[in-house]
């Protein structure tokens, strides 16, 4: 399996805040990545790095080097927007556009690209909703406002507007977080089946879920990238001591 | 039967180990009847076989229990997954260690081999095929979730026992007539004890699923 | 479809768009700001806040009389407007949800996108002429009429701001509801509550409207709220449209005082706003 | 809060049975002291409630009787007029006190056309104006900008119209009147003498006095969209003018327009600035260059001398037209605003 | 061990809904009982019930018994004041009172009922504090605004406040659920320590959660008690299948 | 030596199950020790003691699964703890068949003490010293984590299976010569092979801790 995102000695500065300390990993192709630490650790900090997500935050600084199918991400001339088109996100809370309809919501992305073509944006309206599992429930009033779904809903429906452009990765940060039980694992069990498409990174302070999810997890602590590896093998035997003690409930 | 588990990736990797304790389980059955196709036969290259074949039995069992301990790791099981999970860590020992015996006896039956047939095997073949069927019963139990079975499988273990019981006593007088026949026969008595540990085993593993189904823990309580 | 080029180019475009607005929207507010500090400065002395005016023609003079009656009828119509707007948000916000409630909220947004002038037409009928004349308790009442949705609406606001779950908390303490109510829903509001009542009588201190026909102004002293009463907004009024050059001049030193007070009025609700979100 | 009776009664009885049960010695007198302490409290307590209820609702529904008393009062003083001009009074152009005939379409006519104007410059700039300064300029021009906005949002009318008389009306009568005459003359809107006060400088002058307010609130309502909207957005790849079509206006949608007729609802209403600038004169013109009159100009300039009892009830009809026509407008906000968040957040609950 | 509350056929209806259905339970004392159950099945609604916090709500209708120290707090004449002096409540988010000082937090009970002698209130922060082991933590800024503290501690500042009145059992509806795992786990670690004096009746929706910290479970489902027994047996050997089903992940 | 849990009560239910494994290891010991005084000094009544020990063992083993199964269910333990629970579990059963070894060890030593001795024991103290120290050896690297001596335990294993050795030869010799003895003989060699299997499953517990300490899986690798 080839590795689908790259990072170099990743620093990443807030002012004088050292949120983000000389990580360097690689993120599998079609695989779920789990990215666990304690709060503050720079889990989200690190993942909105990987599409540019911080362009917006004027005091933050990136330095490193993020390849996305070995290309820097953050080289001279290389356009922000046309990188989080390929690498898409999900949120924590669950953000459709509440002015739209469950339809203009998945095609919202997609029409950025100039007018949509009624069959065309009714195909990817079909294609996305049910690969996110959405269809059935929503086939019937694909006209109605989104915010009419539930919490568990309208995460899905998030995950399909960030698919139907047509993303390579996809960054998700706590997608479950603010989602009941039964919610959370309709999302964990769609990540499971989006990973033969796409190459997902996922950040989560439920080490279950991680566990549960991921094929690969990372353990980053005061930002710094502690240990990284198989799941199965941080799971149940890591190699450091730090990581044992985090998954063991072993802190403070 | 069951319901499924609302994630299919856990109900899979279930089944996964369900399974794996099956093939165990059928590796182990043939490795009983080729350890005493091997001695009735005097088949000295089956019980090479059989020797060597345990080595993939332990296999199975690391295999089994790192599967054991993913599942413990990632799944968090609670309840009737959680019984079953520990109870395979066991059921794996337990099917671990009839494989040792079934190379025990195949290492006797390559010595006995050796030397002149001491007698026909009459008992001892009825004795194999009685523990392989507990331990069939014992595994089909198990992967069914089938307490009533278990409970057969535990009842059966007596008949196994009278047998060795029958068997030692004959061998004895063997001795005491001929002593030279007592090397052969020490070999006999040692390839009978382990045909009842393996029904021992067998019976452990019928226990623990009657705790696995019932959530009640029978063990030494019949016995 | 478009291509990128073409959505820079737009998103260029709607940024200096943009920016033109801004700038058109504040170029003449400058020049509002630029003519009161240049007119009001240059006309402000001491006199201003010591003496009442003169008569025609006679230079100096200033509009201490304003200053004063702005402050009583002020003082006036917030002894009569906070109580009611206060307690009556305690009720919406509390024991609203009905329809009544509904109806209640409603007339307040009636009362407070009522013109001002009509306040004041009212309170001459109700008070004006009943008592025949004009009076300083008249202008403070129709002051109160502006007064009392502000705050009713800004107070409400803030209690219903106060989650649930500090009210819950206090019941499950043991607290009887009214207690809660004052001493854990509204002291928490209570920087609110402050800024939105800071808002109504900076709104009502600029009021001239109402006033014409109720304090209606007084040449001289007035501290008698049965009587005719001098307003500064009144004087700025009247000054202004006067063809007198010094009057002018009064009329800009009115202003920036009327504006400085505004300002800190304002400042220090955005204070206690402040104080609010960083507590 | 309902209990089957049988539950109440049952542990009445055993209440009963215990107070007898504890009598007698000194330390159950005790404890029976402290239960009725703590009893008084609690009724204390619960009358406490009652009437905190009870006053609040007093309070309250005093507001309905403030309007109630001000929609009857004025409508009983406007009777007079009603009563001899009826609908004349709205349809006729004549207002002469000393013939004592009244009619109040030039007071209309300006103030529709001057608020309406006005409202329809104020409103684009205005949300340019607050776009601009919370999704563009930099953080720091917008905390600088943006209280300053607020502060002339707070600023009297009066002062408005005090610039507006001495400042501008004396420049447009020597500048820009003079110019749209020259070059736009043959368009009816610029014909005329330039007078400087002038529907015109209403027009300007309401502008300016409600583009603060409708910013303000605009930018309030901006700063309330949730970051997670716009950060949904960008994420999709959108560049920042499609983030705000996107997903910013939208969601700003209602309290935009709210701030739009709210403004326009201050423009109707607005009386110093403007009759201090549109030069009181009861024309109807289609020119903006000549004077005009609106209906709180002509209340602030007669009511004080009213000459006769019929013209002061002439006026209080201006009054209460006025009154109804904001009411209207109020109204219809607060309809359009219900009916859109409704939209919005239905489906949340 | 003697039960400290005990409900006897409670149903409650909000209006047309029926939330909780005929349910009949006892709550030991100094113990820990976690109610759990999928969303919307009456948790809130039964724990409620406990301290009558729906005397609030106009819609809301509680019949059949329940029994606190074996008298019914829904009987004629008691005062609802009372009765949630005696069983306090904490929340799902902290609510600390943002207007005051920590000191002022924890006396709130008393002070907003009337004076409270200065001596008095110093002991009583001092040792509700420190039973919630935040003293250390806050000795030195007790005068400081309690919103400075972080959501742990302030839940923690929030249970000082619950026991500071002195009750006999507290409720807690879900009150790690808006906190990071490690507060969470101090939270955990608190109810375990508080359950020697208080009896402790917990509403959570994350069962491993209920695992940790109960001595019993009930299970509640569509406003049924399926199930309700130490907690131990309910997840290693429960007898009904719903629960089973519940508690391995088994549903829809 | 090691971190504490965030969660006392966890660290405390850990410790719960370490002192339990001990305290079962503790009367293995003793069980090892009286079975064989029984043999040696021929003394029943200890015998028919030991034999009703093994109950206590079997509790024992229940207790510890029960509290096993019940961390697992609450705690979720991963990493460290999870294998230190699911190897606990393990040898939890191990330390019951020894048990069961005892047990056999002195219903020998029953059977033996009411006929004539066959000859002193010299060889079989010995390795039963070894055995037990092997367990108690196994169980001290488990409870302190200690990989070395763990090793240790499974080289140790090599030294008992030759006195098996040497000992089975020894008798076969004695029966060879008269056949009078051959009952006996086959009792005593029953022993000799209880207590190698003793020494094998003291080995298994060995292996296992090193999984726990090092996470890798020696199992059938050495052996
Ligand atoms: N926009 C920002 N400006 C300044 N500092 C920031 C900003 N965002 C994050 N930080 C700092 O960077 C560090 C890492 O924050 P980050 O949000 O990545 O943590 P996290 O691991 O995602 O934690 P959590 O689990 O609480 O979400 C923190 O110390 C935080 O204070
Ligand atoms: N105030 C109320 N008015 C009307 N219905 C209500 C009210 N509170 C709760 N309900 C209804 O009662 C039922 C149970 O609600 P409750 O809040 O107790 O569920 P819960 O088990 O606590 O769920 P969650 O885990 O989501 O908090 C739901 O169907 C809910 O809609
Ligand atoms: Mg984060
Ligand atoms: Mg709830
Ligand atoms: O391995 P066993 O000694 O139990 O057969």
């Amino acid at each position: 399996m080839s590795n689908k995102v790259h990072l170099e000695e990743v620093n990443i500065h807030f002012g004088k805040t050292h949120a983000v300390r000389d990580v360097s990993m690689s993120f599998p192709e079609n695989s779920v990545t789990a990215i666990i630490g304690p709060s503050g650790c720079g889990k989200s900090t690190l993942l909105r790095s990987m599409n540019r997500m911080h362009d917006l935050v004027p005091s933050a600084r990136v330095t490193g080097k993020i390849l996305v199918d070995n290309g820097d991400i953050y080289g001279r001339g290389v356009d922000p927007v046309s990188i989080r088109r390929r690498v898409g996100m999900v949120f924590q809370k669950p953000n459709p556009f509440p002015a739209m309809s469950i339809y203009d919501n998945v095609v919202a992305g997609y029409k950025l690209n100039g007018r949509l073509p009624r069959e065309e944006a009714n195909e990817i309206v079909e294609s996305c909703l049910k690969r996110v599992a959405l269809w059935d429930e929503v086939k019937d009033r694909l006209k109605t406002n989104a915010m009419t779904l539930s919490g568990g809903q309208q995460q899905r429906l998030c995950i399909a507007r960030t698919i139907a452009v047509k993303p390579e990765v996809i960054l998700m940060d706590e997608p479950a977080s603010a989602l009941d039980p039964i919610s959370t694992l309709k999302i964990e069990e769609l990540i499971e089946e989006l990973k033969t498409r796409y190459t997902i990174i996922i950040v989560t302070h439920n080490m279950q879920q991680a566990a549960r999810v991921s094929d690969y997890t990372a353990f980053l602590y005061m930002g710094d990238l502690v240990e990284c590896g198989e799941t199965k093998k941080i799971f149940t035997t890591p190699e450091q001591k730090r990581t044992e003690d985090y998954i063991t409930g072993r802190f403070g | 039967m069951e319901r499924e588990h609302f994630s299919k990736q856990f109900d899979t990797e279930l089944n996964d180990i369900r399974e794996k304790l099956l093939e165990m389980g059928g590796k182990v059955e043939v490795m009983i009847a080729n350890a005493m196709k091997s001695l009735v036969e005097r088949d000295t290259e089956l019980a090479e076989k059989t020797i060597a074949f345990d080595h993939e039995i332990n296999n199975l069992e690391m295999v089994i229990d790192e599967k054991c301990l993913e599942v413990l790791a990632r799944r968090q099981p609670a309840a009737r997954d959680l019984r079953f999970i520990t109870l395979a860590l066991k059921i794996v020992t337990d099917l671990e260690r009839i494989g040792d015996q079934c190379a025990n006896i195949a290492k006797r039956s390559r010595e006995l081999n050796q030397e002149p047939s001491l007698k026909p095997y009459i008992d001892l073949p009825r004795m194999a095929q009685a523990a392989s069927d507990m331990v069939k019963e014992a595994l089909d139990a198990f992967v069914r979730g089938d307490d009533a079975l278990a409970i057969k499988v535990c009842e059966d273990d007596q008949f196994v026992d009278e047998l060795n019981e029958q068997i030692q006593r004959e061998l004895l007088t063997f001795m005491m007539g001929d002593p030279s026949t007592i090397s052969r026969a020490i070999k006999i008595n040692h390839v009978s004890k382990c045909l009842e540990r393996i029904a021992d085993h067998a019976t452990n593993v019928a226990e623990m699923v009657i705790f696995m189904v019932k959530g009640k823990d029978i063990r030494h309580t019949i016995a | 479809m478009h291509g990128m080029a073409y959505r820079k180019a737009k998103n260029h475009l709607m940024n200096l768009v943009m920016l033109a607005c801004t700038l058109a929207v504040l170029i003449p507010l400058g020049l509002i700001f630029f003519h009161i500090l240049k007119m009001g400065v240059s006309s402000l002395s001491l006199d201003f806040f010591t003496q009442i005016p003169k008569p025609t023609g006679e230079a100096g003079g200033g509009m201490a009389n304003g200053m004063l009656g702005s402050l009583i009828m002020i003082g006036g119509a917030s002894l009569i407007g906070l109580p009611i707007g206060i307690l009556g948000a305690i009720y919406l916000a509390e024991f609203g949800g009905s329809k009544v409630s509904t109806v209640i909220r409603f007339g307040a947004d009636v009362l407070s996108g009522t013109p001002s002038i009509i306040t004041g037409m009212v309170a001459y009928t109700l008070l004006v002429v009943p008592m025949k004349g004009f009076s300083g308790l008249a202008g403070s009442v129709a002051l109160a009429l502006i007064m009392i949705p502000i705050v009713l609406r800004t107070t409400e606001e803030q209690l219903k701001m106060v989650p649930g779950s500090l009210r819950e908390a206090s019941l499950a303490l043991g607290v009887p509801f009214w207690r809660t109510s004052l001493k854990v829903t509204l002291r928490s509001a209570m920087s609110g509550v402050l800024t939105g009542i800071l808002l109504a009588v900076a709104r009502v201190s600029g009021e001239t409207a109402p006033l014409l026909f109720t304090a209606l102004g007084n040449q001289f002293w007035s501290r008698d709220i049965s009587q005719p009463m001098a307003a500064l907004p009144l004087q700025i009024f009247s000054f202004a449209i006067a063809p007198y050059e010094d009057w002018h001049k009064l009329a800009w030193a009115g202003a920036l005082v009327l504006v400085t007070v505004m300002f800190v009025l304002s400042l220090t609700a955005r204070f206690f706003g402040r104080s609010r979100h960083s507590g | 809060m309902l209990t089957d009776s049988t539950g109440a009664q049952h542990s009445r009885q055993r209440d009963l049975a215990s107070e007898t049960a504890l009598r007698g010695t000194p330390e159950t007198e005790n404890i029976l002291q402290t239960v009725t302490k703590r009893e008084k409290e609690q009724a204390k307590g619960m009358k406490g409630d009652l009437v905190f209820r009870y006053l609040t609702t007093c309070f309250a529904f005093s507001i309905l009787a403030i309007l109630a008393l001000m929609l009857y009062e004025m409508t009983g003083e406007s009777m007079p007029s009603i009563r001899a001009f009826g609908w004349k009074f709205v349809s006729s152009s004549d207002w002469d006190a000393v013939q004592g005939v009244f009619g109040a379409l030039p007071y209309l006519y300006g103030s529709v056309v001057s608020s309406v104007l006005a409202l329809l410059l104020a409103t684009p700039l205005s949300i340019g104006a607050a776009l601009f300064i919370t999704e563009i300029a930099p953080a720091r021009w917008g905390t600088i900008i943006a209280p300053l906005v607020e502060l002339l949002a707070a600023i009297p009318s009066v002062i408005y119209g005090l610039w507006g008389v001495l400042v501008m009306a004396p420049w447009l009568q020597s500048t820009v009147q003079p110019f749209l005459i020259e070059h736009f003359g043959f368009i009816p809107l610029f014909q005329g003498a330039p007078y400087g006060v002038s529907m015109l400088a209403a027009i300007f002058i309401l502008m300016i006095m409600v583009v603060p307010i409708i910013t303000s609130i605009t930018r309030e309502v901006l700063l309330a969209v949730p970051l997670s909207q716009k950060e949904a957005a960008i994420a999709l790849g959108a560049t920042r003018w499609e983030t705000i079509k996107m997903a910013i206006l939208p969601y700003g949608k209602s309290g935009i327009l709210g701030a739009a007729i709210l403004g326009l609802g201050r423009a109707i209403g607005e009386t110093m600035a403007v009759t201090m600038v549109i030069g009181n004169a009861p024309n109807i013109s289609l020119s903006l260059l000549s004077p005009a009159y609106t209906m709180p100009s002509v209340i602030a300039n007669e009511f004080a001398e009213t000459t006769s009892k019929l013209h002061g009830s002439a006026l209080m009809e201006i009054g209460l037209i006025l009154m109804v026509v904001t009411l209207i407008v109020n109204g219809l906000a607060r309809l359009l605003i219900w009916s859109v968040s409704k939209s919005a957040n239905g489906g949340a609950a």
